[in-house]
């Protein structure tokens, strides 16, 4: 299965979201959230990612999702072949991958359901 | 740095506490220009990272200094926790790797430094996304980098050569002002990101400059 | 000045959200979480969504941005002329929108600027 | 509920206080429903309303079965903190208005109940946007809507068009199963939601049910 990690620069914001994604995706679902300074503080630690990207990793490849600033630059130096940077809203991004991960989609189409997301209507 | 002028290990590590000096010296100008267009930590997010630095290398100061930039550049990244630390991190992390690829000496030229410094750049480019005009620390470091070739390739003294850089650095983040973010945090501000300092262009000024007061010692 | 009023299944998640768009948007911009059940636990309150509503409402209009599911369904009987739906993104979408409102904007171009936040690239 | 079959207040909070019981007895496997499509909490998120308004009727019985469906609708609005409060609160309410559109007396004919379910039906539409198919609670209450009237056209005693009603109802649950769901948290799983009773269909065809058995009386 492919591998999730939420990227904030809020340990709860990234906490939360995993939590919805994992209901959603079902609990067979590798996703880590990898939220805030190793202090628990606002901010992002390379530490924390490499830790959940280790967590995460089944062999299928994993995605990382940011919020946004230093996250997403955190998360660009972890980009390899099998890790990939999903450019998607975090909320709406995280449950469409966790979903599509959790029916055992190959790293491809995991990435291309969180990029759906951007269009999804909630009305 | 005309020919002659030869920049050891200590040479880098008077940089780099001279550097963590200045930094703490701005730790509160710094967070201020952040509190305006950003999240307000840049000051302590680089004190953060300087002082971790300054402690890694008392524990053991490396023996080159491609392998003291790569420390460097390592600890920034595990310590500083906001943007800035990623690209910093990655800038000295590449000055390390091309002193390494020049033959990993215990000296480096005034050329070698300024070869050193444009890969620092490019890292930073690259992981960024930014262009100069997008109003962050690029605006700062690519015109330093540009003025130390100059004065370089003119000829100047070493001292002179970064005296240009560290000027343009300055300058290049004072033009920061009426610029509008167009990466980073700053650039979710669109408009309201106009007429103040970009953080991160002011803290590569303080940088530059730190590598002016040890150059002219 | 419009108000933004954050709707989620999860107090934290509203909360969190809260607190990032506020710092981006500014400390002027009306901005209420109204995240979880009345208990504090997972669910949506219309009674929390209304009292946010009341304290965002300056008379320049209020925005309300749902995550999924009860969230967007409860906003929805709240909708009047001036008390409009957000169907955007829900951190990029609040975020865009305190920026918006903390310029103040009116009603309409915050909504709009909330809907930019789908195709606002963060690579 | 032929002609002559009149429906009081008491006869409304029968059927509420039917339908809370059928929501409790069948709170497990509603939340079990949810488990596979949702967030396991629809059994819980309806008794706890069905609860507050027994607790509601309890204190104060409305005088009107419009009153009566207005009180039900908007505490179940602010009592169950789930997608299913807004639309099973805004059915009861518009089924609350329709009858006080229609004079608000003490007593409803079977078209009038026909009629006000009807507006219950169309506000979940339009609140919720769901049309049968999407795998929702629409897809039990419609049918169930569409047999009461067709049965009462027919002529049908009160009774038997009630049958009808939760008949209808239970069929348009069960045939959820196969759907894909296009509405609510169900629809983010995509395919992964086949194979599963929508939990809001199965608890129409409580509340129907319920209506049945007290019709039956
Ligand atoms: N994509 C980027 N490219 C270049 N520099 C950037 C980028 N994003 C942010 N920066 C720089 O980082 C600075 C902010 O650093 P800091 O406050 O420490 O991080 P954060 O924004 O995560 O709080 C900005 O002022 C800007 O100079
Ligand atoms: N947009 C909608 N239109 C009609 N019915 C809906 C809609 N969204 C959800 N539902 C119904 O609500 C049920 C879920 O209710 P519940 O579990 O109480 O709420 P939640 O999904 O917020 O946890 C679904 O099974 C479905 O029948
Ligand atoms: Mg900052
Ligand atoms: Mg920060
Ligand atoms: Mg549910
Ligand atoms: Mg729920």
């Amino acid at each position: 299965m492919v591998g999730i990690v939420l990227i904030s620069h809020s340990g709860p914001l990234a906490a939360e979201v995993a939590l919805l994604a994992a209901q959603l995706g079902g609990a067979g679902v590798p996703l880590a959230a990898a939220g805030g300074a190793e202090d628990g503080g606002l901010g992002t630690s390379p530490d924390l990612v490499a830790a959940a990207i280790e967590e995460v990793d089944r062999g299928d490849g994993v995605i990382l999702i940011p919020d946004l600033g230093s996250s997403v630059l955190t998360a660009r130096l972890f980009e390899e072949e099998r890790v990939v940077i999903a450019d998607v809203p975090f909320v709406e991004g995280a449950i469409a991958a966790a979903v599509s991960a959790g029916a055992d989609s190959p790293l491809e189409a995991v990435l291309a359901a969180a990029e759906e997301a951007r269009t999804f209507r909630k009305l | 740095m005309a020919t002659g002028f030869e920049m050891d290990t200590a040479f880098f590590a008077a940089w780099i506490e001279e550097s963590a000096r200045s930094v703490a010296a701005g730790k509160e100008r710094l967070t201020d220009l952040d509190a305006a267009i950003g999240d307000a930590d840049h000051g302590s997010n680089l004190d953060r990272g300087f002082t971790a630095v300054v402690r890694a290398l008392a524990v053991k100061e490396p023996d080159t200094p491609a392998a003291l930039l790569t420390v460097v550049g390592t600890t920034l990244i595990r310590k500083v926790g906001g943007a800035s630390g990623p690209l910093y991190g990655t800038a000295f992390r590449e000055m390390g790797r091309a002193l390494g690829d020049l033959g990993d000496t215990a000296e480096v030229s005034p050329g070698e430094l300024c070869a050193a410094l444009e890969a620092g750049l490019a890292g930073v480019r690259r992981l960024g996304s930014a262009a100069e005009g997008d109003k962050t620390m690029v605006d700062a470091l690519a015109p330093a980098v540009r003025a130390l070739r100059r004065a370089l390739e003119e000829g100047s003294e070493p001292r002179e050569a970064a005296a240009a850089a560290a000027a343009a650095a300055r300058e290049g983040a004072e033009a920061t002002i009426p610029m509008r973010a167009r990466r980073g945090r700053a650039s979710y501000l669109g408009e309201r990101s106009v007429g103040h300092e970009d953080p991160g262009a002011a803290s590569t000024a303080l940088i530059l400059t730190a590598l002016h007061t040890v150059a002219a010692r």
